[in-house]
């Protein structure tokens, strides 16, 4: 045993860990920076973030023509480390990647002149690092590793503002993060003592061990499931997610589309199919409760988003439904809902991110934080709402929107596994989107705007910054054009039936 | 040699009745002795036993060794009166006080 | 590279440096900072050293003297050994590295800090290669003594109280220690680790030694019900003595408990070598959730962080009664990885605190006022410090956490698993409690005081050294590996080395 | 013969101290305690020192053992001068009837 | 026959009866300066009971620094305590015509308030914390570790193997006659050497804690100054023997050196002070010596190509001496500040 790395590693073998470096060495050296080196970071981030997109559309095209990409550390004795890209861990990459750009940018706008900016950017920098590694993890070990580092980065960003609120905010977020993270090793562990390996495999790497543990493999599938469930904000373990929106508006976008409920996601879609191996989990009976309490969150969190007059926090209850879509689109043993579950993944990202923002623009500009405060925004700020309605359709799920590709996948996917109810949880979810959607875009649109706004900014010329603009119409623009041309190549759909293809379903 | 059994014996109850002295008395100079005895008690029992092949010479092992005992109970005694008088000039007590602030 | 010195000549070197450095810095005051750290750097030198001749020549054994055991005294050093010198020069690098800068305002402390310090290194290093019980004896007292002067250095009449109590608990746990080297001593006639393993049979005499022995032992290392005295004396010693005591001191009286366990006791038949590690494992749990809970109830920063090295001994004592016929190697190393871990990690947090103490001039949690801010190195170490408390990846505690569940989960202890669990999660509490008022303002927004840069890098660079031994634990096994001293007793290993230093020694008259 | 005389002395030394310590108990003030122990003890230790001369294998041994009792005098006539002067400078008022 | 085995028993049991009984004394009794005498006696009680199991170096050592030295510390310590305690009490407390009266203010802390209490009182306030009940739980309790200790005592009756043949075997080897003192500087010297370490720490504690008192500067007594002058040069003397002795008989460096520590704790007390130029570094320097030369006898050997501390035969001689000699010394030294106490 030489612990050491091997010599004759691969070149292939570095660019995993140039994605890991591209946002981790840029953070580090952002928390020495002085607070008013304000270029400095910010050539820092931006560099970071597009030399980070660009090795990811790299490797892209790589996995496309069957490349591997693979880096091994050792850390204990018969487990590695390893940083693994499949064509699972790209479609995350690809949306972290794009999406820490845009709201990197969207955050220099935002916190411009706010106090603490190195230390938001270091954390921000550290949590994409974080992300990336979860989407790279070859094995549970690796993924867990990352999976706490991102409650950790996460951290400093909910509690940035320092006010008492925020650090009740954090507690609730760690108290619940931090117990999940402790069922996910209980989880975690218990599974390395059974089969003795930990490695993501095709298909899952339990099987043989189905016969003589049964009962220990389902609680652990229910270790695990909370473990990232936490995160994904699966009912009831949801709460810390509308307590966090206390953050800024460029960490909610992060939490919400791109980092930790979405990790938890892609966490949930690792255990089922990589760890247990999705047949295997049907054979253990534990992915029909697990489409049950997915519908159940579709519809508790639709349902109480409805209530919710603050802004942030509807969205926050919306993500709690949108998520579980994915959950669902997993649960549901099937290639089309697989495709529906996964294209989801980056499809709400992107959706939810451009709500966020925009979300963000009203506060930032006008200093709107209540629903009720949005009559006839739409005539101050006529582009972030066309942003934010074209956001809003998507999320209802009308074509030729984004959401609506995902919908029709899962839907379809429910018929093709011979159930049917996950249909009506789609039309009800659906229904209630419409509901508590629609009432705004009517008043920001069709009411008359109020004498004066809560809190002006004045911008000039422009409706607000363009660097809070820019990001917010290209989100938009893409969550349009993802659906518009979902059968292009290289568009989340396709890459989303590729894995389907190449990992879960082959013969 | 009978007599060996007898010290050690008497070492044994030396070494009780200083453990509960230890506990049950307050004042720290008490607990300086209590220590002390118990130590006495210890090395009665090691160099005691040393005697017991009747006839041939003591083992001198275990006399060197209760040599170096006592001389670091010396040590240690010197260094827990010293600190009792610093306790005292500090707050006063000549015994071990709650754990509070004392600031 | 040919090795310069001996095994034996670095082991030399582990004792008599710091030796002769505490009384050079006695005589010269003036120059004791740089003394300090010279020997500092020195050590870690001959640490490595010893190690690296470790890693080559296989476990060391040399007689002091020309007299081998058991009329002589032995020093053996193997894995075990080596890890805790390793983490001893270490933190005490770490810490001599930050005391001038902490001392500088007081110079009549930094006077008394650097012999006894240099002095209480001299008793740990001593203590880690010793394998004759008599001689473990002296080191312990020397330690025991050094620690309690070093607690009641700042002179408060806290600092007092704490230390007076230290000192009698130390004392007493020595004595009852001393007792068990006696009887054993009459019982078999050798006070040598390896020969009286050879020797040692169940019956009374072992049973009462291993009594008395325990009872000492676990007193010095603050298990739970012993922990009374810790809290008091870690919290209100000067910072850098707290955090020796905490990473340091309470390891070996671990180590030895540990060492004569598995070169002693773990092998008896009977009655009392099969329940004795049930029991600890039962104490350790207690003391987990006790020192924890306590730890989340405390207003003071140093108290909080004394009452999590409370929890953080129970961690040590849980490997006891998973050392059963599988899996039982995994525990030992978890065990030693945890307390390696927690030496670098409590370290870095007892700095850092101390660090913030100078800035606010006190550390009470609640009005650490955005410490975040103004403080970040400082507050980082003590965040990564925490990581590896929590034993969240990737941190030495990390690795240690997962080794030690291996092992429940691979024997089916699902309590000991769970409280393993239950204490990271109660340890996240503490630990975040204390970031979380590091972020937000107080009512009374204060004006610190500069805190140098020396004792801010020093806390730092503990931290990054616990989090890296994450990372490192592959380099580790190896050395772990040197002796076996999990596998086999330690009687097995020596004896070669026995037989050739036994013919030197009837060469030599 | 000598072994007898020696212990005649031993004795009769054993008989002073007896005194010594009697009177140590039964004085009444801290003067006359203190005459008690420096006469009769002091006397107590000669007649034992003597009884033990007589036993010593070399004249060497001899000539310590009438050594310490030399010291010892010097030393208990220090010591009783220190106490009662120190009880007198304490006021004590000698005892009286 | 059996009669004259019998006796010594019977001496023996009595001796044993005495200890026990000093001991329960010295730890209940209510009156502090009478539990430190009767701790001194039961030292020299122990000198005997020493003597009378053939350890004659204990027995040296015992009365000189156990009850010698150990003994002083503690009746300067009650000194002090009892100096502070009469400033506290506004030495306003009726003297009583008793020797026992003055320490019975320095037995009560809490003189503050109640200037004169009867020895009862002073019991309560100073004895125990614990109730009464609780107590004689513990006693009941502590039988337990009596009888077992006893009982393994008991099984170590018979003989077990030591290593008397083995030291008497390379005695010659060791440089020096005498068994105890081959074991403690050489067989066993690493010990020693520590140990010396252990009785220097001790040292740089007492000094380190800044509020420790300097002993009080008494008015001169002149009978006390010309017993000094008297003993001081013989002690030196003494000392110097029992170094010498130590080679082949009983006796050796620390008992030499409490004895030449009594000389410096005499000298300080009739008056003489160490010169100010001296309490700087030539002072720390005697108080470092032993450990100093000690381990650099034995690093220095390791330049020979022999072990740690491993004297080749011939210079053990000299090398022990030279180390016996040094380690008097500061012996000596830090016996004498340890009792004055105090910083120089």
């Amino acid at each position: 045993m030489t612990p050491t790395i091997e010599a004759t590693m691969p070149a292939n073998a570095w660019l995993p860990l140039l994605v890991l470096a591209s946002s981790l060495l840029p953070g580090l050296v952002i928390f020495f920076l002085a607070e008013r080196r304000y270029w400095t970071r910010t050539l820092l981030n931006l560099t970071g973030a597009l030399i980070k997109l660009a090795l990811v559309s790299a490797m892209l095209w790589g996995v496309f023509h069957q490349q591997q990409y693979e880096a091994n550390l050792p850390l204990l004795p018969g487990l590695d480390l390893v940083l693994r890209v499949r064509p699972l861990s790209l479609l995350f990459l690809v949306l972290s990647a794009g999406l820490w750009l845009l709201t990197t940018l969207y955050a220099i706008g935002y916190l411009e002149d706010s106090p603490n900016r190195s230390r938001f950017f270091g954390f921000f920098s550290l949590c994409v690092t974080a992300t990336v590694g979860v989407a790279m993890a070859g094995n549970l070990l690796t993924f867990l590793l990352f999976f706490e580092l991102l409650t950790l980065t996460t951290y400093p960003l909910v509690v940035h503002r320092g006010t008492e609120e925020a650090r009740r905010a954090g507690q609730v977020y760690l108290a619940h993060t931090v117990i999940a993270g402790a069922l996910l090793l209980a989880g975690t562990v218990w599974l390395y003592t059974l089969v003795g390996t930990l490695t993501f495999a095709t298909r899952g790497f339990v099987a043989d061990a189905v016969d003589s543990h049964r009962w220990s493999l389902v609680a652990i599938f229910v270790l695990l499931i909370i473990g990232v469930g936490v995160k994904a904000a699966l009912v009831p373990l949801h709460s810390w997610l509308p307590r966090a929106m206390v953050a800024p508006a460029p960490v909610s976008a992060l939490l919400h589309a791109v980092a930790v409920v979405k990790a938890g996601a892609f966490g949930i879609v690792l255990i089922v199919y990589d760890v247990f191996g999705v047949e295997v989990a049907a054979e253990l009976g534990v992915t029909g409760p697990l489409a049950l309490v997915a519908a159940f969150t579709i519809l508790y969190g639709s349902t109480r988003a409805l209530f919710q007059d603050d802004l942030k926090r509807r969205l926050a209850f919306s993500t709690v439904s949108q998520v579980s879509y994915i959950v669902l689109g997993v649960a549901i043993v099937g290639p089309l809902a697989t495709v529906g579950g996964l294209v989801h993944l980056v499809h709400q990202g992107v959706m939810k991110i451009t709500l966020f923002f925009c979300a963000g623009n009203l506060a930032e500009t006008l200093g709107i934080h209540k629903v009720s405060e949005m009559n006839g925004v739409g005539q101050r700020m006529p582009w972030t709402m066309v942003a934010f309605t074209i956001g809003v359709f998507g999320m209802i799920g009308l074509p030729p929107m984004a959401g609506f590709i995902s919908k029709w996948y899962l839907g379809l996917g429910g018929l093709e596994a011979g159930v049917h109810w996950p249909l009506f949880v789609l039309a009800g979810s659906s229904l209630l989107n419409a509901a508590y959607f629609l009432p705004i875009l009517y008043r920001a649109w069709f009411r008359e705007p109020p004498a004066a706004w809560p809190e002006e900014r004045d911008f000039g010329a422009q409706e607000t910054a363009w660097l809070l603009l820019l990001p917010t119409l290209i989100t938009a623009a893409l969550s349009l054009l993802m659906g518009l041309f979902a059968s292009m190549p290289f568009t989340p759909l396709e890459w989303a039936r590729l894995i389907a293809e190449r990992e879960f379903y082959r013969p | 040699m009978t007599s060996v059994l007898v010290f050690a014996l008497a070492g044994v109850g030396l070494i009780v009745l200083g453990f509960y002295a230890l506990l049950v008395q307050r004042h720290l100079l008490r607990k300086v002795l209590a220590f002390n005895v118990i130590s006495s008690g210890i090395f009665l029992l090691l160099a005691g036993l040393a005697r017991r092949a009747p006839g041939a010479e003591p083992d001198p092992v275990p006399q060197a060794m209760v040599l170096t005992g006592i001389v670091v109970a010396v040590a240690a005694t010197a260094l827990a009166l010293a600190m009792i008088q610093a306790l005292r000039a500090a707050t006063g007590r000549t015994w071990l006080g709650d754990d509070g602030d004392e600031e | 590279m040919p090795m310069p010195l001996s095994g034996a000549e670095w082991a030399a070197a582990l004792v008599f440096v710091p030796l002769l450095a505490a009384l050079a810095c006695f005589l010269v005051p003036r120059a004791a900072n740089w003394l300090g750290l010279l020997a500092a750097t020195l050590i870690l030198f001959a640490t490595l050293g010893l190690v690296r001749g470790l890693l080559g020549d296989g476990p060391l054994r040399v007689a002091v003297g020309a007299w081998a055991a058991p009329l002589g005294i032995d020093l053996v050093a193997d894995g075990l050994s080596a890890v805790l010198l390793l983490m001893t020069a270490l933190v005490g690098l770490g810490v001599s590295a930050f005391a001038p800068a902490y001392f500088a305002e007081h110079s009549e402390q930094r006077r008394w800090f650097w012999p006894l310090w240099l002095l209480l290194w001299t008793a740990l290093n001593g203590l880690y290669l010793a394998a004759d019980l008599f001689n473990l004896y002296v080191m312990l007292e020397l330690l025991g003594l050094s620690a309690a002067a070093l607690t009641a250095l700042s002179g408060s009449a806290t600092a007092l109280n704490a230390a007076m109590r230290y000192l009698f608990v130390s004392l007493l746990g020595s004595a009852a220690y001393l007792l068990g080297v006696a009887l054993l001593y009459h019982g078999y006639g050798t006070v040598d680790m390896v020969l009286l393993g050879e020797r040692l049979e169940a019956g009374a005499v072992a049973s009462a030694a291993l009594l008395a022995m325990v009872a000492g032992l676990l007193l010095k290392t603050a298990l739970w019900p012993f922990h009374f005295w810790l809290a008091p004396a870690h919290g209100s010693a000067p910072a850098p003595v707290s955090a020796l005591l905490s990473a340091l001191v309470i390891k070996a009286s671990f180590y030895l408990l540990l060492r004569l366990w598995l070169a002693l006791f773990s092998g008896l038949a009977g009655l009392l070598p099969t329940l004795l590690p049930e029991l600890l494992g039962l104490l350790g749990a207690a003391a987990i959730l006790w020192g924890s809970v306590q730890a989340l109830r405390q207003r003071r920063l140093k108290l909080l962080i004394a009452y999590s090295t409370v929890a953080q001994v129970g961690y040590l004592f849980l490997a006891f009664p998973l050392t059963g016929v599988q899996a039982g190697e995994i525990a030992w190393r978890a065990v030693l990885y945890l307390a390696l871990a927690h030496g670098l990690a409590k370290a870095a947090m007892f700095l850092s605190a101390g660090g913030l103490l100078r800035f606010a001039g006190h550390d009470r949690i609640a009005d650490l006022d955005r410490a975040a801010q103004r403080l970040p190195l400082t507050l980082t170490a003590f965040v990564l410090g925490g990581v590896s408390i929590m034993g969240l990846p990737p941190s030495g505690g990390f690795i240690g956490k997962w080794l030690l569940l291996e092992a429940a989960f691979t024997q089916g202890r699902w309590g000991l698993a769970l409280v393993v669990l239950v204490g990271g999660i109660l340890a996240a509490g503490y630990v975040f409690k204390v970031i979380g008022y590091a972020f937000t303002a107080t009512k009374i927004a204060q004006e610190g005081e500069a805190v140098p840069l020396a004792m801010q890098w020093s806390a730092l660079l503990l931290a990054f050294g616990a989090i890296l031994l994450g990372f490192a634990a592959p380099w580790f096994w190896p050395l772990l590996e040197v002796g076996a001293p999990f596998a086999a007793p330690l009687a097995e290993i020596g004896t070669e080395a026995i037989a050739e230093v036994g013919a030197v020694s009837e060469a030599a008259p | 013969m000598l072994i007898s005389l020696s212990a005649f002395f031993l004795v009769a030394g054993a008989v002073f101290f007896l005194a010594g310590t009697l009177g140590l108990l039964r004085f009444p003030d801290v003067y006359t305690r203190l005459h008690a122990l420096t006469k009769a003890d002091n006397l107590g230790l000669g007649l034992m020192v003597l009884g033990l001369m007589l036993q010593a294998e070399s004249l060497a041994a001899a000539g310590k053992l009438l050594f310490i009792w030399l010291l010892l005098l010097a030393a208990s006539a220090t010591a009783g001068q220190l106490v009662a002067s120190w009880a007198q400078g304490k006021g004590i008022a000698p005892w009286r009837r | 026959m059996a009669s004259l085995n019998l006796l010594p028993l019977a001496i023996d049991l009595v001796l044993a009866l005495t200890l026990l009984w000093l001991a329960w004394r010295a730890l209940s009794s209510p009156d502090l300066f009478r539990a430190v005498v009767l701790f001194i006696a039961l030292g020299l009680v122990l000198g005997l009971v020493w003597v009378r199991l053939d350890a004659v170096d204990i027995a040296l050592a015992e009365i000189a620094l156990g009850a010698g030295v150990t003994g002083a510390l503690l009746l300067a310590a009650l000194a002090k305590l009892q100096s502070a305690e009469a400033e506290t009490a506004d030495a306003s407390t009726e003297q009583e015509g008793d020797w026992q009266g003055c320490s019975q203010a320095l037995a009560e802390p809490d003189a503050k308030s109640k200037p004169t209490l009867t020895a009862s009182a002073t019991m309560d306030a100073t004895g125990s914390a614990m109730p009464i009940a609780l107590r004689i739980l513990l006693a009941l309790l502590l039988l337990v570790p009596l009888a077992g200790l006893g009982w393994v005592v008991w099984q170590l009756w018979l003989p077990a193997p030591g290593l008397t043949d083995l030291v008497a075997a390379r005695l010659e080897a060791s440089g020096v006659a005498h068994p105890v003192t081959a074991v403690l500087l050489n067989f066993r010297g690493y010990d020693t050497l520590l140990e010396l370490a252990v009785l220097l720490l001790a040292l740089l504690g007492v000094w380190s804690l800044s509020s420790a008192p300097h002993l009080g500067d008494e008015e001169q007594e002149p009978a006390l100054a010309a017993l000094s002058r008297l003993l001081a040069p013989l002690m030196i003397l003494v000392a110097a023997y029992l170094v010498w002795v130590g080679a082949h008989a009983p006796g050796g460096a620390f008992q030499a050196g409490s004895v030449l520590g009594a000389a410096g704790v005499l000298l300080r007390l009739s008056g003489w002070r160490v010169p100010p130029r001296a309490t700087g570094w030539p002072l720390r320097l005697v108080l470092v010596l032993g450990v100093v030369v000690f381990a650099c006898m034995g690093l220095v050997v390791m330049a020979f190509g022999q072990p740690l501390l491993g004297y080749p035969p011939g210079w053990a001689k000299p090398a022990l001496l030279a180390i016996e000699l040094a380690a008097t010394l500061s012996i000596g030294a830090i016996l004498a500040a340890l009792f004055i106490g105090g910083r120089p």
